[in-house]
C-alpha cells in the first residue's frame, strides 16, 4: 500500500515537502520547551501551509499573473497569491502578539521555559 | 396603526445594505476608538456603548427580513458568487448575530466601571477597541459565506481574544493567553490547511459553490482530511473535550467582562464553524457524515460529563464557570451531531441561550470580584447577605444553566434530550439529564456558599452592591434568562424551518 | 366540564406574595406573623372555595404560559389535586401557628428565612397539586426541593449541613429521574397534559412520532424511572436515607417534610403517574403495579422494623413515615375503586396523625430538652393535653376504629380482598401490629412510669395546633360520609377516576 | 520518552497527510479546478474588470476586497493587542497586581552604542530606502509588489533610524498626536473607499467600471495601496516603540 501511495505521490512531491515541513513545525511546538522555539515551530507550520496553497496555484510553464507586453498564457492562478498575502499578514500579527506575550511572561516570571513555568503555577 | 408600522418596517428592512453595516459599525467604531481616546478619553466607554447599541439595532431589520424572506446574501464589490466574497444571513448567522447584539451593550455598560479598575489605565482604549473588534469579527464570521473570509474574521476574533485575556495584566492571565494563542494558532492553521485542500480540489472558496462541487469528486482521503482538519480546528476553537485544555485558565483569568464575551460568544465561533463544515460536507456521499456525526456525538457527551466533573471539584468561582462552558459546548455539539430535527433545534437554541446565561454568570462573578477581590467559594462565603441583588442574579443564572424550567437553559436541553430519543439514541437523553444533575451539584455549592454560610472575610462583610451601571446590566441579563425561557416559542418557531431545510439538504 | 378560572393561580400567588413580603419586611415580628397567618388563612379560603364546584364535577383550568410549543406551565384543579391542596393548606395554618410559638426564641434573620422559605414550599406544594401537566408538576417539585433545603439546614450546624447535602443529593437525583421520565413521556406521548385517561394509553397503541406502538419494555422503563424519581421524596425504601437525617431540622420543618409537603409530594406524584400518565386501563394490562405493590410492602414492613429499633423519638417518627406513606403506594397499586379512595384519603390521614406526633415531640423538646424515648417517663402527667393528642395519633396508626387510621387499614384490606390479594391484607394487619409494638411502649412510659424532671409549659401557641390536629384525626375517622368532608371528597375523586375508565 | 511518542504520532499524521496530498490534482496541471474555475475568470477578464495589470492586486483589492479589509483589520487588531499586552501595567488599586522584576538594564532606552559609520550610512541611505518603499507600494499596482511589502520596508527604515538616532528622533518622525490616527488609517481608508464605492456602484467596496470613471477607480485602488503600506509601517514601528517603552 505504501509504495503504491508513493507512486501516486510522485506528481505531487512538492506537497510532500509541505507535509514534512508541517510535521517538523508541529514537532517543535509540542516538544520544544522554550516558548520562542515553540513559536518558531508555529511559524514553520504556517510557512508549510502557505507553501501548500501557493503551490496549488502553480501551472506548468506558467508565467506570474502580471499582465504586460510579452506575457503569454498559461498564467499561474492569482487567487492563491492573494490569499497568502493575507495569510502572511495574519501570521505576522499572531507572531507579534505572541512575542509581546513572551516578553511579558519573561518580565513576570523570569523564565520562558515551559517546564519551569509549569512549576511556578 | 399596526399596518402602518408593518409597512414601514418592511420598507426599512428592504434597504439592501444592513448586512454590511452590521459589521462595519463595530469594526469602524473600533478603528476610531484609539483616536477618540487621544481627543477625549472619558468618552471612550460611552462611544463603545453607542457603537454596540447601534449594532444591536442593525440586527433588527436583518432579523425582520430573514423572518419574512428567508436567508439572503450581500455581495461586496458586486461580484457574483463565486468570484467575489459573499455575505449571507441565514438562521445560524442570525443566532450568533442576535446573541452578539443582545449581549454587547450590557457587557460594554458593565465594562465602564469594571475595566476602569481591572485594566491598567494606559491599556483602556485598547481594551474597548479589542472588544469591539472581537464583536465585529464575530459578526463577520457569522455572516460570511466564503471559506477564506471566514478564516480572516476568525483571526480578528482570535487575536483580539488572546490579547483580551492578558489585558488585565495578571501574570496568570498572560501565561494562559499564550497557551490560548498557541492552541488557537494551531487550530487556525488546520482550518487554513483545510481551506487550501478544498480550494485545490474545487478551485472555489464560496461555501455554497464548494458544497455543490464536492459531491462530484472521487478523492476520499483528501476529503476526509479536509473534513477532519476543519473539525479538529473548530473543535479546538470551541474547546470540545479532549481539546479543551486551554479554555479554563484563559476564561477564568481574564477580566470578568472579557470572560463573559469569551465564554458566551467566542467559543460559539467554533460551533458556527462546525455548522458550516457540516453544511459543506452534507451532500458528499464518499464521506460518511454519519461517522463524523457519531464521533462528535460521543465527544459532545464526553464534554458534558467531563466538564461538569471537573467543575464540581473547583474552588475558584470563575474556573467553575469556565468548566461549565465546556459542558455546554458539549450539549450543543451533541445536539448538532445527533442530527435529528429536535436535537438540532435544541442545539441551536442552546447556542443562543448559553451565551446569554454564561454572560450573566460571568458578569455577576466579575462584580463580586470587583467589590471583594476574592475569587474562591470559601472566601466568598456569605456574600449573598452583603450583595443580595448581584447574588440573586447569579443564582438565577445558575438555575438557568442547570436547566431548571422555565428558564432559558431548559428549552435547549429539553429539545436535545427529545431529539436524542427521536434519533433513537436514548443514552444521550440520559447524558443530558445526568449533565443537568452534575451541574446542579456544583451550582448548589455556589448558592450554598453565598447564602448559607457565615461570612469569614472582612471584604465580604464590608462589601456593598456594585454601582448601578454595573448592577443594571447584570440584573437585566438575569431577568432575560428567565424571560427568554418563557418566550421560547418564538425562537423555536423561527428555527424550525431552518433546521428542516438543513436536514433536507443532506438527504 | 372545564372552566377557565384564575383561582388556582391565586392560591399559588398568595403563598408567593407571602414569601416576598416576609423576605422584604419580615424583620419585624408583627409583620412576619401577620403575613404568614394572613396568607395561610386566605389561601385556605381560596382553595376551599374551589371545593363545591369541583364536587359538582367542574374542572378549573388556567394555562399560564407555553414556552416550547406544546409544553408549558398551566394549572388544572381536579378533585385529587384539590384534596391534596386542601390537606396541605389546612396543615399550613396549624404549622404556622405552631411555628410562631416554636421559633419565638430565634434570631430575626433566621426567622425571616424560615417563614419566607416555608411559604415558598407551600406555594410549591399548591403548584404540585394543581399542576396541569407533568412539566408544571416537575417545576414545582424541584422548587420544593430547592426551597426545603434552607429549612433543613436551618441550624447551620455541621450535622445540619451534612443532612442538607444528603437531602439535596437524594432529591436532586430523584428530580433527575423525573426529568428523564418527563423527556421519555413527551417523546412517547407527544404531550404532557393530565386530564386524559392515561397520557401514554394512546401512545401505547399508536406512537405519535411514527415510531410504532410502544413496547412493554419502554413503558416499563418510563414507569420505573418516574416511580423511582417520585419515590425518593416519598421515601420509599431503599431511597429513604435522607428522611431520618433531615430530622436535625427544627420541628415545624419536620412537619413540613413529613406531613404538609415533601413526602406527600412524592406520593402524589406517584398517584399522578398511575392515574393520569399511564391510566388504569393501560396499567391493568401491564404488571408494573405488582412490582410497586411489593416495593410498598417492603417499605411498610421495613420502615416499621427500623422504627422499632430507634431510641430517639423523632427518628422513630421518621421511620414510621417511611412505613406510612407507602400505604398510599400500596393502595394505589391495587388498582380498584375502593383502594383508590384510600390512596387519596390517606394523604390526609397520615398527614394529620403524623403532624400531631411531630408537634408533640417538638413541644417536649422545647419544654424539657428531651429527645430520647427513655427520657419520657411520666411526661403524660406533666403535659396531659399533648400526650393525649399523641396517644390519639398513635392509636390511629395502630388502626383503632373511629380514628382516621382505621379507615385506611380497613379500606386497603377491603381493596386487597376485592383484588383477591389476601397477602396485602395480611400486610396491613402485620403493619398495624408493628405500629402497636413501637408506639404503645412510648405511651406506656408517658403515663405509667414515675415522673422525672420538670417540663416547662409549652404554651397555647404550641398546644392549640396539637389539639386541633388530633381532633382532625378523630374527625376524619368518624365523619366518613358527610358531604364536602374529606372522605366524601376522596370518594368522589376516586369515582371520577373510575368513571372515566367505565366510559 | 515523550519525544519518540510524538515522533511516532507525527509520522502517522504525515502519512495521513501524504495520502490526502496524493489525491490532489498534480502540481502544475493546467486543467486542475484551481485554474479552470474561479481563477480562469480573473485571468481572462481581470484586467478589463479591475484595471490592474497585476492580477494579484486585482484579486486583493477588487474581487476579494473583503479579505483585504479583514487583513488590515487583523493588522489593526495586532497593533491594539500588542499595546494591550505591552503598555505599562501600573495598576489602579488592584492588589493582585505583582510588580514585575526590574529589567536588568536601567534607563528607559536601551542604549546601543552606534558606531559613527553605521549612523552615517543609515542616515545617508534613509531617503533612498523611503523612496524604494514608496516605489514598491505604488508599483504593486502594475507588477509584483504592493502596499504591505512597501510598508514593511518603511517600518524597517523607521526602526533603523530610531536605533541610530535615538527615541527623541522617533517622536519627530512619528508625532505622538498623529499616532492614533495613523493606526486607524488603513481600515478607515477601506471604510471610506468602500463607502465611495457604495455611492458609485451600489455595492460596498464596488469600483465603477465605465471607462469615464477609470481614473476614479485607479485613485481608489492606489489610495488603498498607500493606506495598507502606511498601516503596515505603523504596525511595525509602533510595536517596536511599545516594546521599548516598558
Amino acid at each position: 500500500m505504501l509504495p503504491e501511495m508513493l507512486l501516486e505521490l510522485r506528481p505531487n512531491l512538492d506537497y510532500a515537502a509541505v507535509v514534512v515541513l508541517f510535521c517538523i513545525g508541529l514537532y517543535a511546538v509540542i516538544v520544544k520547551n522554550n516558548l520562542i522555539k515553540k513559536l518558531l515551530g508555529l511559524n514553520i507550520m504556517e510557512t508549510a501551509v502557505f507553501a501548500f496553497i501557493v503551490t496549488s496555484g502553480m501551472v506548468e510553464g506558467g508565467a506570474p499573473p502580471v499582465l504586460g507586453p510579452g506575457v503569454m498564457p498559461p498564467l499561474a492562478s492569482p487567487l492563491p497569491h492573494a490569499l497568502i498575502l493575507t495569510g502572511i499578514v495574519v501570521a505576522l500579527a499572531t507572531t507579534a502578539l505572541a512575542l509581546a506575550l513572551i516578553i511579558r511572561i519573561y518580565l513576570q516570571h523570569g523564565t520562558i521555559e515551559a517546564d519551569q513555568l509549569r512549576e511556578l503555577d | 396603526m399596526a399596518a402602518a408600522l408593518t409597512v414601514s418596517w418592511s420598507a426599512l428592512a428592504a434597504w439592501p445594505h444592513w448586512l454590511i453595516v452590521l459589521i462595519l459599525l463595530p469594526l469602524g467604531g473600533a478603528v476610531l476608538t484609539p483616536a477618540l481616546y487621544a481627543l477625549q478619553r472619558r468618552l471612550v466607554p460611552w462611544w463603545a456603548l453607542l457603537v454596540a447599541g447601534l449594532t444591536a439595532l442593525t440586527v433588527l431589520p436583518l432579523l425582520w427580513r430573514l423572518a419574512h424572506e428567508g436567508p439572503f446574501s450581500y455581495l461586496p464589490g458586486g461580484w457574483a458568487r463565486p468570484y467575489g466574497v459573499e455575505l449571507r444571513f441565514d438562521e445560524f448567522a442570525a443566532l450568533l448575530a442576535a446573541a452578539v447584539a443582545l449581549l454587547a451593550p450590557p457587557v460594554l455598560l458593565f465594562s465602564r466601571r469594571y475595566a476602569a479598575r481591572a485594566v491598567p489605565a494606559g491599556r483602556l482604549p485598547f481594551y474597548y477597541t479589542l472588544l469591539l473588534l472581537n464583536l465585529g469579527g464575530l459578526l463577520g464570521l457569522a455572516i460570511t459565506a466564503d471559506l477564506f473570509n471566514l478564516f480572516v474574521f476568525l483571526e480578528v476574533v482570535s487575536l483580539s481574544a488572546y490579547a483580551l485575556v492578558a489585558v488585565g495584566g495578571r501574570p496568570v492571565a498572560e501565561l494562559a493567553a499564550f497557551k490560548y494563542l498557541l492552541m488557537g494558532a494551531i487550530s487556525s492553521l488546520l482550518i487554513l490547511l483545510a481551506v487550501g485542500i478544498l480550494f485545490a480540489l474545487t478551485g472555489s472558496l464560496n461555501m455554497a459553490d464548494v458544497a455543490q462541487r464536492l459531491p462530484a469528486l472521487a478523492t476520499p482521503a483528501a476529503l476526509t482530511l479536509a473534513a477532519a482538519a476543519l473539525l479538529v480546528g473548530f473543535m479546538l476553537k470551541a474547546a470540545l473535550f479532549p481539546l479543551h485544555n486551554w479554555l479554563p485558565e484563559a476564561h477564568a483569568s481574564a477580566p470578568g467582562a472579557v470572560s463573559a464575551v469569551l465564554s458566551g460568544l467566542v467559543v460559539k465561533a467554533g460551533i458556527i464553524g462546525l455548522v458550516r463544515t457540516y453544511q459543506l460536507f452534507a451532500g458528499v456521499e464518499l464521506l460518511d457524515t454519519a461517522n463524523l456525526g457519531a464521533i462528535l456525538v460521543w465527544l459532545g457527551a464526553a464534554s458534558v460529563v467531563m466538564g461538569s466533573f471537573f467543575a464540581v471539584f473547583q474552588h475558584d468561582l470563575k474556573l467553575m464557570l469556565a468548566y461549565s462552558t465546556i459542558t455546554n459546548i458539549g450539549y450543543i455539539v451533541m445536539g448538532w451531531a445527533l442530527a435529528s430535527p429536535q436535537a438540532m433545534l435544541g442545539a441551536s437554541l442552546h447556542l443562543f441561550n448559553h451565551a446569554l446565561i454564561k454572560t450573566t454568570l460571568f458578569l455577576a462573578a466579575g462584580a463580586l470580584i470587583y467589590r471583594t477581590g476574592l475569587r474562591t467559594l470559601e472566601e466568598l462565603r456569605g456574600i449573598g447577605r452583603t450583595m443580595p441583588l448581584n447574588c440573586a442574579a447569579l443564582a438565577l443564572g445558575a438555575l438557568a444553566i442547570v436547566g431548571v424550567p422555565p428558564t432559558a437553559g431548559f428549552v435547549g436541553k429539553w429539545f436535545i434530550a427529545l431529539g436524542a430519543l427521536q434519533a433513537g439514541r436514548p443514552f444521550f437523553a440520559l447524558v443530558v439529564v445526568f449533565g443537568a444533575l452534575l451541574a446542579a451539584v456544583y451550582y448548589v455549592r455556589i448558592i450554598n456558599a453565598f447564602y448559607f454560610r457565615e461570612p469569614e472575610q472582612k471584604a465580604v462583610v464590608t462589601a456593598r452592591e456594585v454601582p448601578w451601571s454595573m448592577l443594571a446590566p447584570v440584573l437585566l441579563l438575569a431577568l432575560l434568562c428567565l424571560g427568554i425561557g418563557l418566550l421560547a416559542r418564538l425562537p423555536v418557531e423561527f428555527l424550525e424551518p431552518a433546521v428542516a431545510r438543513l436536514l433536507d439538504g443532506r438527504s | 366540564m372545564e372552566i377557565v378560572d384564575p383561582r388556582p393561580l391565586l392560591a399559588l400567588g398568595i403563598s408567593l406574595a407571602c414569601a416576598l413580603l416576609v423576605f422584604a419586611t419580615g424583620r419585624h415580628y408583627g409583620r412576619r406573623v401577620l403575613w404568614s397567618m394572613g396568607a395561610a388563612l386566605l389561601k385556605f379560603g381560596v382553595v376551599i372555595s374551589l371545593l363545591p364546584g369541583a364536587m359538582a364535577g367542574e374542572v378549573y383550568l388556567f394555562r399560564l404560559v407555553e414556552f416550547p410549543p406544546g409544553v408549558g406551565i398551566g394549572f388544572r384543579v381536579d378533585l385529587m389535586g384539590l384534596f391534596f391542596a386542601l390537606v396541605s393548606s389546612t396543615l399550613w395554618i396549624f404549622t404556622t401557628i405552631y411555628a410562631i410559638g416554636y421559633m419565638r426564641g430565634e434570631a430575626d434573620r433566621a426567622q425571616v428565612r424560615f417563614f419566607g422559605f416555608f411559604a415558598l414550599c407551600v406555594a410549591a406544594t399548591v403548584g404540585i397539586a394543581f399542576a396541569e401537566n407533568l412539566l408544571t408538576l416537575f417545576i414545582f417539585y424541584e422548587l420544593l426541593t430547592v426551597c426545603t433545603y434552607p429549612l433543613v439546614i436551618h441550624k447551620e450546624t455541621p450535622a445540619a449541613l451534612k443532612a442538607g447535602r444528603k437531602y439535596l443529593i437524594y432529591t436532586l437525583g430523584g428530580g433527575g429521574l423525573v426529568l428523564l421520565g418527563l423527556v421519555l413521556v413527551q417523546h412517547a406521548a407527544g404531550t404532557l397534559s393530565f386530564g386524559q385517561t392515561g397520557l401514554l394509553a394512546a401512545g401505547a397503541h399508536d406512537g405519535p412520532l411514527g415510531g410504532g406502538p410502544l413496547g412493554g419494555g419502554q413503558l416499563g422503563l418510563i414507569f420505573a424511572v418516574l416511580v423511582l424519581g417520585f419515590g425518593v421524596k416519598a421515601a420509599v425504601m431503599p431511597l429513604h436515607g435522607w428522611l431520618p437525617s433531615a430530622m436535625v431540622a427544627p420541628t415545624p420543618v419536620s412537619a413540613l417534610l413529613h406531613a404538609v409537603a415533601v413526602v406527600k409530594a412524592g406520593a402524589f406524584g406517584i398517584l399522578r403517574v398511575i392515574y393520569d400518565i399511564f391510566g388504569l386501563e393501560l396499567l391493568a394490562q401491564l404488571n408494573f403495579t405488582q412490582a410497586l405493590a411489593w416495593l410498598a410492602v417492603v417499605s411498610i414492613i421495613g420502615g416499621s422494623l427500623l422504627a422499632w429499633r430507634q431510641v430517639n423519638l423523632k427518628r422513630r417518627l421518621a421511620y414510621s413515615t417511611v412505613s406510612q406513606v407507602s400505604y398510599i403506594l400500596l393502595a394505589a397499586s391495587l388498582l380498584n375503586p375502593t383502594a383508590t379512595v384510600v390512596a387519596i384519603m390517606h394523604l390526609a390521614n397520615q398527614g394529620f396523625a403524623k403532624i400531631t406526633m411531630f408537634f408533640v415531640a417538638g413541644a417536649i423538646e422545647q419544654g424539657s430538652g428531651r429527645t430520647e424515648i427513655n427520657q419520657l417517663d411520666g411526661i403524660g402527667r406533666q403535659m396531659p393535653w399533648s400526650l393525649a393528642a399523641f396517644t390519639v395519633a398513635a392509636l390511629s396508626f395502630i388502626g383503632v376504629p373511629l380514628l382516621a387510621g382505621f379507615l385506611t387499614k380497613w379500606l386497603v384490606i377491603l381493596g386487597a380482598l376485592e383484588g383477591e390479594a389476601w397477602w396485602f391484607a395480611a400486610v396491613m394487619v402485620i403493619s398495624g401490629l408493628l405500629n402497636a409494638v413501637y408506639w404503645l411502649p412510648v405511651v406506656y412510659r408517658a403515663y405509667f412510669r414515675p415522673v422525672t424532671g420538670v417540663v416547662a409549659d409549652p404554651g397555647w401557641l404550641l398546644r392549640g395546633p396539637i389539639i386541633a390536629c388530633a381532633a382532625f384525626v378523630v374527625l376524619l375517622g368518624t365523619t366518613a360520609h358527610f358531604h364536602l368532608l374529606p372522605f366524601s371528597v376522596a370518594s368522589e375523586a376516586a369515582r371520577v377516576i373510575w368513571a372515566e375508565v367505565a366510559n | 520518552m515523550k519525544k519518540p511518542l510524538v515522533i511516532a504520532l507525527l509520522i502517522l499524521l504525515a502519512l495521513a497527510l501524504l495520502a490526502a496530498m496524493a489525491e490532489l490534482p498534480a502540481v502544475g496541471q493546467a486543467d486542475a479546478p484551481v485554474h479552470t474555475h474561479v481563477s480562469a475568470r480573473y485571468i481572462e477578464q481581470g484586467e478589463a474588470e479591475t484595471g490592474a495589470h497585476n492580477l494579484v492586486t486585482a484579486v486583493l483589492l477588487n474581487y476579494r476586497g473583503m479579505d483585504t479589509f479583514g487583513e488590515v483589520l487583523v493588522l489593526f487588531t495586532a497593533l491594539c493587542a500588542g499595546f494591550a499586552v505591552l503598555l505599562a501595567a501600573a495598576r489602579n488599586g488592584n492588589k493582585h497586581y505583582r510588580q514585575p522584576p526590574a529589567p536588568q538594564e536601567s534607563g528607559a532606552v536601551p542604549v546601543i552604542a552606534v558606531s559613527p559609520v553605521v549612523s552615517f550610512v543609515v542616515r545617508l541611505l534613509a531617503p533612498f530606502i523611503a523612496l524604494f518603499a514608496a516605489y514598491v507600494i505604488l508599483k504593486g499596482h502594475l507588477s509584483p509588489g504592493g502596499g504591505f511589502q512597501g510598508g514593511m520596508i518603511l517600518g524597517a527604515l523607521f526602526i533603523a533610524l530610531t536605533l541610530v538616532l535615538g527615541k527623541q528622533y522617533s517622536a519627530r518622525l512619528l508625532p505622538v498626536a498623529w499616532r492614533p490616527w495613523l493606526y486607524a488609517l488603513a481600515p478607515a481608508a477601506f471604510l471610506v473607499v468602500g463607502m465611495i464605492g457604495l455611492q458609485l456602484t451600489g455595492y460596498f467596496l464596488g469600483y465603477p467600471q465605465e471607462p469615464a470613471w477609470h481614473g476614479v477607480r485607479e485613485a481608489m485602488m492606489v489610495t488603498l495601496e498607500i493606506a495598507i503600506g502606511v498601516g503596515g509601517a505603523v504596525l511595525v514601528a509602533s510595536l517596536f516603540l511599545a516594546l521599548e517603552s516598558d
